[in-house]
């Protein structure tokens, strides 16, 4: 076994039990924490694929600010625990099997089928992935989609605040005129 | 005709004018008859109906100088494909003769109604319809003049319709009176419908015309005839039998004579004009028209002359024994009709024409004159209930003969008239009828010894009911307030009285034996008629057995005082018979049965079982259906979105599964 | 290292995220499945990017990231929105399109 | 020509100005909005009176590539010729006449309703002129469209009912249409008329089954017996100019369709099925009569006197010869005349006492003479009174069909003059349970006469009743050279099968 390997094992250990942490906890702010040590270790792994940009924006916008936010709003409704009453019985079961199955098809045919497991990743070039190159790709070639997902933001922004204004009584806005009209 | 010569004559481009008279006339009445009052409207009307009349004085003179066939194109009118027709008229003697005929009696009854109406609207209660009257009245007269003035059989087929259209309008002019309110209107739908299945038989005929003859003119048709009836004698046959139908319903013949009693629900000038001068015998003028057809197909002569003469005797014996004094006439005209079917039936078209003549002079003049007879009991009425119950609903019905009796003496003139008239009528030598119907007797005899036993036997019954109609109206006593009250009718109602009766009384001089006066002015027209010479023996028994039927009407009604509810003297003897002459021998309960009824049954089967239920039913099962499955399908829609997710990763699944294996 | 170690850790963080949204009720959580998703996504993406040397996979994960941001922000007001009407975030009550 | 003085376009598209100008107003402007729809539609008449003196010139039509489909090209691609150039100056002629006959009916929703009309006129116009198929299809379902909201909106009782009803109808024979449609463009490249009629031998092989696709969408239009249920409910629904168009115009294009597509595009397999759609005609013909006679309903009468008249259209168009056609195709003017004005009495009436039920009326002719002298002289018309429009047209239809060698039978023109009879016996009694009789019912007896604005309505198209039925000339003189086409197409057709 190369250190590597050992390292990409452990990793792998955590993103495994973390995840599955996430989905199993009966908390919803225990969920929470796992998917941060998730998405945490996640990003180790983008640092020894030479992404390092990736790695940090992954930490400070998923691992970050996306997570307090869904912390943030499980607080504000408090709504940590659901009452305990399955409807679809048989669901879990067959999830699961399906979810196998899934697996193993991925595994099988995405994977060693096709052959990667013996195809070596190449040892990342020192500046691949360095902020600078990301910055000269978003920020020539591919300024214009950069500029939409602003855009898609503000959008994101506007939404979120128009949907949780709730039924305020009605003012002379241009958002309230919208959302009059709409209901 | 086929060999006259075309008359160039411009007095020909009159032609129209006997169409655009009456036109004007209505217009003006239409337009401003409302404001100038009934004075104005009676004298426009009459004077359109005199001026069409004047014109056509002027092409009969013309056509006496220089005897011919005038043809005048109006404008065009169906021109598309093979179908070549315009507005064309056509002017000869038999053409002529008819607008005579219907614009003279027509003026005449047009001065009888403008003061007829008069009254009558009053009598019913709605004056403002005096005007409508004489509009529809010109109208008629215009699609009259339409349909004899025609040079093709589709133009012929406009005045035709129209005319029915008249007769509509006319029948139902007092809408909403009658039994129950509704039987004026219920009889002007019958009439229409009635001549409208005759206007299917008519509409046949013309389709097998133009589809043989490539034209539907007059000229081009009759031209080809014989030679079509050799080449395919089936066709000929069929057109004739088919024009036979309209024919019968226009003419109010067997099996279509229903419609011409109830018809009597129109005013009495109408029917006097309609209904006994005019339009009924558009049939008659059309079989005669028709005569280079009908000369090539002996079996479709048989026909028509069995129908005539079938009809003359069943009408006849029906008039026996009603006592409505318009239904009386009714049923006499239908038998007189049939009398002039059988002529034209026997190829004596002259014959027929005669007839129809001096019918529509001694018609109108009984109609004309029981409408008289009627005003008169109205008055009566009116006068004997004044003062006490005046506004009382009362049944007194001015029309019924057993509620009149002993009016010669209330009502000289009107008796005296229509004496003349019934005299005129039951073939009493020597006025006009019995010239008349002693030509279709003796063509009856040449003919077929079975017709003339019909003819004979209907002209003894014509005699008879004439005379049991003219001993209970005005012989004996009044048998009721208002006859004893009964006022003459004023002189514009009598002075066209006088002038019928004189055309009655002198109408025969119009074909003397042996001057044949009409026969030669005719034979322009109508060549091949047969013509059978004076028969002195027909002529001699028929006025010998008008006057036994005359006789025996004396010994049962006029012999003695009867009273109002009296039985029939005739009922007790004749039984059953009588009542089922009396009803008509039940024609009309039949044709409600057998095809009324069904008719209505048939039309709620399918507007109800089969288009509601069976049709629409399919229709909406349909939707029924799709309804239903996407009832029974919508259940996998379970509003669980971690179903619908479970349900996409089984399909990943399957499609991966499925690309794999590929 | 075999690039198909990357894949494989990917394929089991997607498949878990998977029966996450499958089997839990919670909103919440099933929304933090499918972030789960994501991630595993953009393991992918990067993987590939190193494997072929480009920048591109990098930059499709910045999109994505972007994207996830703001369907995060709006998913959530929703959640809001909804639990204000139904007092409950268990996505086995919001069934109103059951047919 | 240059585009925009292309009277065609020009006409067809003008009232999208009228719908346009009238979007501004404020919904309570009503007078506003009802003078602008009625002067847009008065200046579309006017522009076809346009086209009219421009028809028979090279270059009235409009004829340019508009889009592309796979490759294939679609044209934009409108003319006038001998078929639709009636159909043309119907629809503009009734539109002002039905948006004047709204002016006391409709009070709600004025605004929307006359944006609706206009567009329905754009939609109908564009129908009848349309070249290309897929052009014609957009057209055709776009009538839809206005036509599903004016009976829904402002229908009667059930107007969801009917509105649903005859948008499905419609809808299930317009699908096979386009599949049909579909598979023209694909074996011929191309979707221009013109092109594809060049272009026949190449889905010769189908040509019944392309008829049979066809004839169901325009057999639901027209509507042929056994597809007619849909009619009588929208027409009862329908507000009174609804009715008017709708049996006046749209019923129309389901005839038109025939002419234009099915014989033109499949002259083998018209002749060949024939005697199968006049068959259906005449059952169409006896069977509408027969039913309206038992309604209670004057309007549902009208409706199913209507099924009874498209009959004698159909009958005319499958009799394949110059008579028949030229008949059938100026009986589909007299119907929207005829029926139009009925249906505009009906409004009429019902404007006056709210219910359609002839056990509610009696007696009319005395309050309302006027209105029952006119309505008689439709009803006339309707039943084809000689003199009056009907009349012509029937007379031509049955003279056709009769000796029609392609339906090789006079039973058919036979039975059919059958209906001429049954008509008489449905109309006339209408017009005794409405206005003869008695009174019987004390709010009849104080009714008022037509106002001057509905003597407006009811007055040209009398005059154009009168003027078809004294002098017919001219309208088959329009006629001729599209019936010229059509025959000549069945001739070579006909010298192929045998």
């Amino acid at each position: 076994m190369l250190p590597g390997e050992i390292l990409f094992g452990f990793i792998g250990l955590v993103v495994v039990i973390t995840a599955v942490g996430m989905v199993i906890s009966r908390n919803a702010i225990y969920s929470a924490l796992f998917l941060v040590s998730n998405f945490t270790t996640v990003a180790l792994l983008y640092l020894i694929l030479g992404a390092p940009f990736i790695a940090v924006v992954q930490i400070s916008v998923y691992a970050g600010s996306i997570m307090v936010l869904f912390l943030f709003v499980i607080m504000l409704l408090g709504a940590e625990r659901l009452a305990a009453k399955e409807k679809l019985q048989g669901q879990r079961l067959l999830a699961v099997i399906l979810g196998v199955v899934f697996l193993v098809e991925l595994g099988l045919f995405g994977v060693w089928k096709a052959g990667y497991m013996t195809t070596p990743v190449p040892p990342a070039a020192a500046t691949a992935g360095a902020p600078e190159a990301v910055g000269m790709a978003l920020f020539t070639q591919y300024a214009l989609p950069f500029e939409v997902t602003g855009f898609i933001l503000l959008v994101a922004t506007v939404g979120a605040i128009l949907l949780t204004r709730g039924d305020k009584p009605a003012s002379k806005d241009l958002i309230t005129a919208v959302s009059e009209k709409e209901g | 005709m086929l060999l006259s010569e075309t008359l160039q004559n411009p007095a020909v481009s009159l032609v129209p004018w006997v169409v655009f008279l009456p036109l004007i006339g209505l217009v003006i009445n239409l337009v401003l008859g409302q404001r100038l009052g009934e004075k104005f409207v009676g004298a426009v009307a009459s004077l359109a109906a005199l001026a069409a009349f004047g014109v056509a004085v002027v092409l009969a003179v013309t056509l006496a100088g220089e005897p011919g066939v005038g043809k005048f194109h109006l404008l065009d009118w169906i021109q598309v494909g093979g179908l070549n027709l315009g507005w064309d008229f056509r002017v000869d003697t038999l053409s002529v003769t008819m607008m005579l005929v219907v614009a003279g009696v027509g003026s005449l009854i047009h001065i009888y109604a403008t003061a007829y109406m008069h009254s009558d609207v009053r009598h019913n209660g709605d004056p403002s319809r005096y005007r409508r009257f004489f509009v529809y009245f010109n109208l008629f007269i215009l699609a009259m003049m339409i349909l004899v003035s025609a040079d093709s059989y589709l133009m012929l087929f406009v005045g035709w319709e129209g005319v029915g259209l008249c007769s509509y309008l006319l029948i139902g002019f007092w809408f909403e009176k009658g039994a129950d309110g509704t039987a004026n209107a219920k009889a002007a739908k019958k009439a229409f419908v009635v001549n409208r299945v005759g206007d299917f038989g008519l509409l046949l005929a013309m389709f097998l015309l133009f589809w043989n003859f490539k034209s539907l003119s007059f000229d081009e048709i009759f031209a080809q005839a014989p030679a079509l009836a050799q080449a395919a004698p089936g066709v000929v046959l069929a057109v004739t039998l088919f024009m036979l139908l309209g024919v019968a319903g226009k003419s109010a013949q067997l099996p279509l004579f229903v419609w011409l009693p109830d018809a009597m629900a129109g005013p009495t000038p109408v029917s006097a004009l309609i209904h006994a001068a005019t339009m009924v015998t558009a049939g008659v003028y059309l079989v005669a028209r028709s005569s280079p057809l009908y000369l090539e197909v002996p079996a479709a002569q048989q026909a028509v002359m069995w129908v005539g003469a079938l009809t003359a005797l069943f009408a006849a014996t029906i008039a026996v024994a009603q006592n409505d004094i318009k239904k009386v006439l009714a049923y006499s005209t239908i038998s007189q009709l049939g009398f002039m079917v059988a002529a034209v039936g026997m190829t004596a078209y002259v014959a027929g024409m005669f007839h129809l003549i001096t019918h529509a002079f001694f018609k109108a003049l009984l109609f004309l004159s029981a409408g008289s007879v009627i005003l008169g009991l109205e008055h009566g009425h009116a006068h004997s209930h004044n003062g006490h119950n005046g506004h009382e609903e009362d049944h007194f019905d001015p029309q019924d003969m057993r509620n009149m009796g002993g009016l010669q003496g209330r009502m000289k003139t009107t008796f005296w008239v229509y004496l003349i008239g019934a005299l005129a009528l039951a073939g009493i030598a020597p006025l006009s009828g019995f010239f008349s119907k002693d030509e279709i007797l003796a063509a009856a005899l040449h003919t077929s010894p079975a017709i003339f036993a019909l003819l004979i036997a209907a002209a003894f019954l014509t005699a008879f009911y004439m005379g049991r109609q003219v001993f209970l109206v005005f012989f004996g006593r009044p048998r009721s307030t208002a006859a004893e009250h009964a006022v003459e009718s004023p002189a514009l109602i009598t002075v066209p009285l006088i002038l019928l009766a004189l055309l009655s009384a002198l109408g025969g001089a119009l074909n003397l034996p042996k001057i044949y006066t009409l026969e030669h002015w005719l034979e322009h027209s109508l060549q091949h008629s047969l013509v059978v010479e004076f028969n002195l023996t027909v002529a001699v028994g028929s006025v010998l057995l008008a006057l036994t039927a005359i006789a025996l009407a004396w010994w049962l009604y006029g012999k003695r005082q009867m009273r109002a509810s009296d039985p029939d003297p005739l009922a007790a003897p004749l039984g059953g018979l009588f009542r089922a002459l009396q009803n008509k021998w039940w024609v009309d309960e039949l044709y409600q049965a057998v095809i009324v009824r069904p008719y209505h049954a048939l039309a709620s089967w399918l507007s109800g079982p089969v288009d509601s239920t069976g049709i629409d039913g399919i229709a909406n099962g349909l939707g029924q259906l799709t309804h239903w499955a996407a009832g029974s399908l919508r259940r996998i829609q379970t509003g669980y979105v971690r179903t619908y997710v479970l349900v996409v990763l089984f399909g990943v699944v399957l499609m991966l599964a499925f690309l794999a294996f590929n | 290292m075999p690039l198909g170690y990357y894949l494989a850790l990917s394929a089991v963080m997607f498949v878990i995220g998977i029966v996450g949204v499958l089997v839990r009720r919670n909103a919440l959580i099933v929304f933090m499945s499918l972030e789960l998703m994501f991630n595993a996504a953009n393991l992918l993406f990067v993987t590939f990017a190193a494997y072929y040397g480009t920048i591109i996979g990098q930059i499709s994960v910045f999109f994505v990231m972007t994207v996830a941001a703001a369907e995060v922000a709006v998913g959530l007001a929703l959640m809001v929105a909804i639990f204000r009407t139904k007092h409950s975030i268990d996505v086995d009550q919001m069934s109103s399109l059951k047919g | 020509m240059t585009m925009v003085l292309n009277p065609i376009l020009l006409m067809t598209f003008f009232p999208l100005v009228g719908a346009a100008v009238i979007l501004f107003f404020k919904s309570e402007q009503k007078s506003a909005i009802r003078w602008t729809a009625l002067i847009t539609s008065l200046v579309t008449f006017g522009l076809s009176l346009w086209v009219l003196a421009a028809y028979g010139r090279q270059d009235v039509g409009i004829h340019r590539l508009w889009f592309r489909i796979a490759g294939l090209p679609i044209h934009f691609h409108m003319a006038v010729d001998g078929l639709n150039i009636l159909m043309v100056l119907l629809t503009t002629f009734l539109t002002p006449l039905a948006v004047l006959s709204t002016w006391k009916a409709v009070e709600e929703r004025v605004k929307g309703f006359m944006i609706f009309f206009l567009l329905l006129e754009v939609g109908m116009l564009g129908v009848f002129l349309a070249l290309d198929l897929v052009l014609f299809y957009i057209f055709w379902e776009f009538t839809l469209i206005p036509m599903y909201f004016l009976i829904g909106l402002w229908g009667g009782e059930r107007r969801i009912y009917a509105a649903v009803k005859f948008f499905l109808f419609t809808m299930a024979g317009s699908v096979i249409m386009l599949l049909a449609i579909l598979y023209l463009g694909w074996n011929a490249k191309t979707f221009d008329l013109p092109a594809l009629l060049a272009a026949r031998d190449s889905f010769a092989a189908a040509q019944i089954p392309l008829f049979a696709a066809f004839a169901l969408a325009f057999a639901i239009k027209v509507p042929m017996w056994p597809l007619h249920t849909w009619l009588p409910d929208a027409h009862v629904e329908a507000p009174t100019a609804g009715s008017v168009i709708l049996a006046g115009v749209l019923l129309k294009m389901g005839a038109y369709g025939f002419l234009r597509f099915n014989l033109l595009l499949f002259p083998q397999a018209s002749l060949q099925l024939a005697p199968w759609m006049a068959g259906l005609a005449v059952i169409g013909i006896l069977y509408g009569a027969a039913v309206a006679y038992t309604q209670k309903d004057v309007k549902k009468l009208v409706a199913y006197s209507s099924v009874s008249h498209l009959g004698f259209v159909m009958l005319g168009i499958f009799a394949l010869n110059a008579e028949g056609l030229s008949g059938a195709i100026l009986q589909m003017v007299n119907h929207g005349l005829s029926t139009g004005a009925l249906f505009l009495m009906v409004g009429f009436l019902y404007e006056r006492r709210h219910t359609r039920l002839m056990e509610s009326f009696g007696g009319l002719w005395k309050s309302v003479p006027v209105l029952a002298a006119l309505a008689l002289i439709v009803s006339l018309s309707s039943m084809g009174l000689p003199g009056l429009n009907g009349f012509v047209g029937e007379f031509t239809i049955l003279t056709g069909a009769f000796g029609s060698a392609a339906l090789g039978s006079p039973w058919f023109a036979g039975l059919s003059t059958l209906g001429v009879i049954l008509a008489a016996v449905y109309l006339l009694h209408m017009m005794e349970k409405v206005f003869l009789g008695p009174i019987t019912h004390a709010e009849n007896r104080s009714l008022p006469d037509l106002s001057p604005r509905e003597l407006a309505v009811i007055l040209p198209l009398l005059v154009v009743i009168f003027w078809i039925g004294l002098y017919p000339k001219p309208f088959f003189g329009l006629i001729e050279p599209g019936v010229a086409q059509i025959l000549a197409a069945v001739q070579s057709a006909a010298l192929a099968l045998h």
